[in-house]
């Protein structure tokens, strides 16, 4: 049913709709709510086992051991909570185990910044974890059932990737799915190979030289395949709820010559700008890259074969281009692509209305590479 | 009660002082940091910055204090100050000793300052390895019992009962069900020479304390309660009320272990009743009477347990052993 | 669309009522957002918070530069923050001050003043101003009716105790009535659609 | 090349005196220049222990700690003239 709810509030309710066995958790900034309103659910008695460990690095290390053991695990952090679980998340990959995990995006020290950008979760793109990012609150909810469907049935824990401030504290209408609907689309969890005394095998184990990429092999393949159970999940839910979801969203991009594309809530400013730009009879459109790994190169491609593309990084790869650019412009090769990169809006800058008009601009002549949003920077920076 | 002025005289002030008044220049922790109105860290860093002196290095861990007193391009701070992240302040610290003996410089004192939940939680590993090294470096944790700066989420230090946003009251679940850590034992046992239990109600023997500690070659550690008027539910006005009755009722002791030695600085022979203090307090408005006869069992036991240490128990004075020789060389 | 910005400090409960706002505009069938200024859980500094409303669904995810109305909880902010900045030409400025609209010498063509804090403080042992600052946007905006932000108190201040839930409630409506200038007439209630497509 | 700092003591820049409701006033002549008040001011600026203390309103948050903890009950909180 619609409500009217903050966003990290809500998430709790789709999360617990999936029945949660095991939850552990740290409180940071921008997910503290979230953390919170999943505590009242287990003290409440909706959540059977809830960890408040001291530290997000014992949180996915909780969730590595519960989810071995059978759980359907679940937890949430962002920022420097998430760079704190760098290690253990290549394990849980590693392990083939599937935990959920909703991240809070939110800028990286130094210097301390709490507020929104992507550089936590673009810094963990490596780790083996299905990257799901959402525009606005109701994606979120929406991708939280769908990325236990996907993490359980391949084997590969999933993050779900909600822009910290701008969506985490949006208060705003969202159609809440019930449990009875969430049980309807969501299987049981079944690990194939529990911790079980009946069945003693022993998991994370030590591969030498002649096993060791064989395994990471079997990752690679499985992150692949991964992209037919994500368009799977997205057919299913849209059957249910009349939100089909995908791997990308386009919006009027079939006869755009000009399109700017990104991950999260700044492509819905993106395509209030396309409609603005449309009436005035431009040409424009919108991407929406929902699922940044496993990569969608086809769909990519496919989508922006011969067109001006502007990729929005509200990230960095210091002393490389930007990192997502970098991908589209590899899957746009040899395609008669036009590829800009603009990357900015970080800390809290955000990337608005008023840039996204100047990008369209910039994307007439292009391809140029540069930052966005930059204030005066100099003299605040004498400090 | 002598708040001990930094002792400063005859040096020059450059840029070190300057304030819009002769109050505002005193301390050594500086005014116009964004702490709540009667916030009990805040005065912790005073008493404690101002009884060091200038000639030491504050290393501190993401916190409240941390946030309310570094803000860009403003700091509260008037001595050398670092700050990396939430959980490695010991090894920070550790670091900038070991650099300053390797300078030779063997008098600035690096001391940590740091909240319940680096100290007891995200941060104690990093902690029991510098305790282990036996870096010398002055360990003091303001203790408000939660993470406040998250806005009053249960940490180690959370006492049993208390209600927090993790842990919330339900109709299965009502406020925390463990008890707290205690982090001076914990602490002691790795065999330092200094630990001291203390509060930011009772400054004399605070600044008795954080003198002793900064004596010690090697580590040493101080907990102090400091009472969170937002987190803990109550008026910054009672914020020192609340301390004092926190060791007035047996829910915080003024003790020492010197050397593994405990030493009772405060001795509530008759506390107040409970109901007193925990009345005060929002984060103990649900307590059932159970619960709160379980907190009172806690406290006694924890009276009896330090009386039993410090060698104070009747059954212990009559035959009490002779001074025992140090094992380890300090 | 309108978009209100509310001022105020922390502690003051500016967030709640930016999302008193939304709820209140939801019972009335409209589509509305609420998001607050963001910052460490601390009392004291002034903070904001931003409320958007509009007929049909919108997909905004920034602040509000340009404001319809703003709403200042605390007047002892105003000579640090330009509560007035990016003010649509015709907007509406509502501040809870002893002083004349005209004393304050705010930038802005329509300024309204009320005396909440007295009302607060009648009710509330706190300093808690965003209810009372709610019936004065009401009544000068319209933007929403008395009758949903009360609704809406009563829904989403729930864990409260009673009692002081009703003090909010009548609070408002105080405040509501003290001012005295009439509302424009409000928009008939458009009936909730069922589910809301997204693009 | 910007290194993230800040140059000591800044923050009295930051003149919180504006975030008070009530202010405390001492009554010079009831008080016992015990140095109670000047040690647990959480924001330090009551001036010199054994004095009777000069408050900073510039800096103070209004909290009436000062007020609660005076033994003789010589400073009392008085709401702040909002314009």
């Amino acid at each position: 049913m619609i409500k009217t709810v903050e966003g990290a509030r809500v998430l709790a309710e789709a999360a617990v709709a999936c029945r949660l066995d095991v939850v552990a958790c740290y409180p940071i900034t921008p997910t503290t709510h979230l953390t919170e309103e999943l505590n009242q659910f287990y003290a409440d008695g909706r959540i059977p086992e809830y960890l408040t460990v001291e530290a997000e690095f014992s949180a996915i290390s909780a969730l590595i051991g519960a989810s071995a053991a059978g759980a359907r695990t679940f937890t949430t952090t962002g920022g420097q909570g998430l760079l704190y679980m760098h290690e253990p998340l290549f394990s849980a990959a590693g392990m083939r185990l599937p935990i959920v995990m909703l991240v809070g995006n939110r800028a990286v020290s130094s210097p301390l910044n709490i507020w929104n950008d992507e550089q936590d979760t673009i810094s963990q793109r490596d780790t083996g974890w299905i990257q799901i990012y959402c525009r606005n609150n109701q994606e979120a909810v929406d991708s939280i059932p769908q990325a236990f469907y996907v993490a359980e049935k391949i084997l590969l824990p999933v993050m779900v990737c909600v822009d910290g401030h701008y969506l985490t504290h949006a208060v705003e209408q969202v159609d809440v799915p019930d449990e009875k609907l969430v049980q309807g689309f969501l299987p049981p969890y079944k690990y194939p190979l529990k911790l079980d005394p009946q069945n003693p095998v022993s998991l994370g184990v030590y591969a030498n030289p002649t096993h060791y990429q064989t395994f990471r092999e079997d990752v690679v393949a499985d992150m692949e395949a991964a992209k037919e159970i994500l368009v799977e999940a997205g057919k299913k839910w849209g059957k249910l709820t009349g939100r089909e979801y995908g791997l990308i969203n386009a919006y009027k991009v079939k006869d755009a010559d000009r399109v700017l594309l990104s991950v999260g809530s700044v492509m819905d400013n993106v395509v209030m700008v396309v409609d603005e730009l449309r009436e005035k009879g431009e040409k424009v459109g919108a991407l929406h890259l929902r699922v940044l790994r496993p990569f969608p190169r086809e769909e990519i491609a496919k989508a922006l074969e011969g067109k001006k593309v502007g990729v929005i990084d509200r990230d960095l790869s210091i002393g490389a281009q930007a990192p997502i650019y970098l991908e589209i412009a590899e899957a746009l090769n040899g395609k008669g692509a036009q590829v800009s990169s603009f990357y900015g809006g970080l800390g809290g800058r955000g990337v608005k209305r008023v840039h996204i008009r100047e990008l369209f601009e910039k994307l007439r002549k292009g391809p140029v590479k540069q930052w966005i949003t930059t204030e005066p920077p100099k003299a605040a920076m004498k400090g | 009660m002598d708040n001990n002025r930094a002792a400063q005289s005859g040096d020059e002030r450059i840029g070190m002082w300057d304030g819009m008044s002769k109050q505002s220049e005193m301390h050594l922790f500086a005014p116009g940091h964004s702490g709540c109105p009667g916030c009990g860290p805040s005065n912790v860093l005073i008493q404690v910055c101002d009884t060091l002196g200038k000639d030491i290095v504050v290393v501190q861990a993401t916190g409240c204090m941390e946030i309310t007193s570094t803000q860009y391009p403003q700091t509260a701070w008037r001595v050398p100050y670092i700050h990396s992240l939430f959980q490695n302040a010991p090894a920070v610290a550790s670091g900038v000793s070991r650099a300053l003996k390797a300078q030779g410089n063997d008098h600035t004192k690096v001391v940590v300052i740091a909240g319940d939940g680096s100290t007891y939680d995200i941060g104690f590993g990093a902690l029991s390895g510098m305790l282990e090294r036996g870096d010398d470096v002055l360990y003091v944790c303001y203790d408000n019992q939660l993470y406040a700066n998250t806005g009053v989420q249960k940490s180690g230090a959370t006492p049993y009962g208390a209600a927090t946003t993790t842990t919330t009251v339900g109709s299965v679940h009502r406020g925390k069900e463990t008890e707290r850590k205690p982090i001076a034992e914990i602490v002691a046992a790795h065999g330092i020479a200094y630990v001291a239990s203390a509060s930011v109600a009772y400054s004399a023997d605070l600044q008795n304390k954080v003198r002793k500690a900064n004596a010690v070659k090697g580590p040493s550690f101080l907990v102090v309660d400091s009472p969170c008027c937002l987190g803990q539910g109550f008026d910054g006005g009672i914020t020192m009320k609340v301390a004092k009755l926190n060791v007035m009722s047996r829910l915080w002791f003024l003790y020492e272990i010197e050397n593994g030695k405990f030493k009772l600085n405060f001795n509530p022979a008759n506390p107040k009743p409970l109901q007193e203090v925990l009345g005060l307090q929002k984060r103990f408005r649900h307590l059932s009477p159970g619960q709160i006869e379980h907190i009172q069992k806690q406290a006694d036991a924890s009276y009896n347990a330090l009386l039993e240490k410090a060698g104070l128990l009747e059954s212990q004075k009559s035959f009490s052993s002779p001074e025992k020789p140090l094992n380890t060389p300090k | 669309m309108k978009e209100i910005r509310l001022h105020g400090r922390a502690g003051q409960g500016m967030v709640t009522g930016a999302e008193l706002i939304a709820l209140a505009a939801h019972y009335e069938g409209k589509h509305s957002q609420a998001f607050p200024f963001f910052g460490s859980e601390k009392r004291g500094p002034p903070v904001e918070a931003y409320c958007r409303i509009d007929d049909k669904p919108f997909l905004i995810h920034e602040e509000i530069a340009q404001p319809d109305v703003v709403i200042v909880g605390d007047s002892s902010i105003l000579d640090a923050v330009d509560v007035c900045k990016g003010l649509r030409a015709d907007g509406v400025v509502i501040v809870n001050s002893r002083k004349s609209a005209s004393d304050l010498r705010l930038n802005a063509k329509n300024v309204y003043t009320v005396n909440a804090t007295e009302v607060a403080l009648n009710h509330f042992k706190k300093l808690i101003l965003n209810t009372v600052m709610l019936g004065a946007f009401c009544k000068v905006t319209g933007i929403v009716r008395l009758a949903s932000v009360q609704k809406a108190i009563r829904e989403s201040l729930s864990s409260l105790p009673a009692p002081l839930i009703e003090a909010n409630v009548k609070a408002i409506e105080e405040v509501y009535n003290l001012m005295a200038c009439s509302a424009p007439a409000a928009k008939a209630p458009v009936v909730a659609k069922t589910g809301r497509k997204r693009k | 090349m910007i290194i993230p700092h800040a140059k000591p003591g800044t923050s009295v820049q930051n003149i919180t005196g504006e975030w008070k409701a009530y202010m405390p006033v001492v009554n010079g002549d009831k008080c016992i220049k015990c140095g109670i008040c000047q040690n647990f001011c959480p924001e330090g600026i009551m001036g010199e222990v054994k004095r009777i203390p000069e408050i900073d309103y510039e800096y103070c948050k209004g909290c009436s700690v000062c007020a609660n903890e005076c033994p003789v009950k010589c400073i009392e909180m008085r709401r702040v003239e909002q314009d």
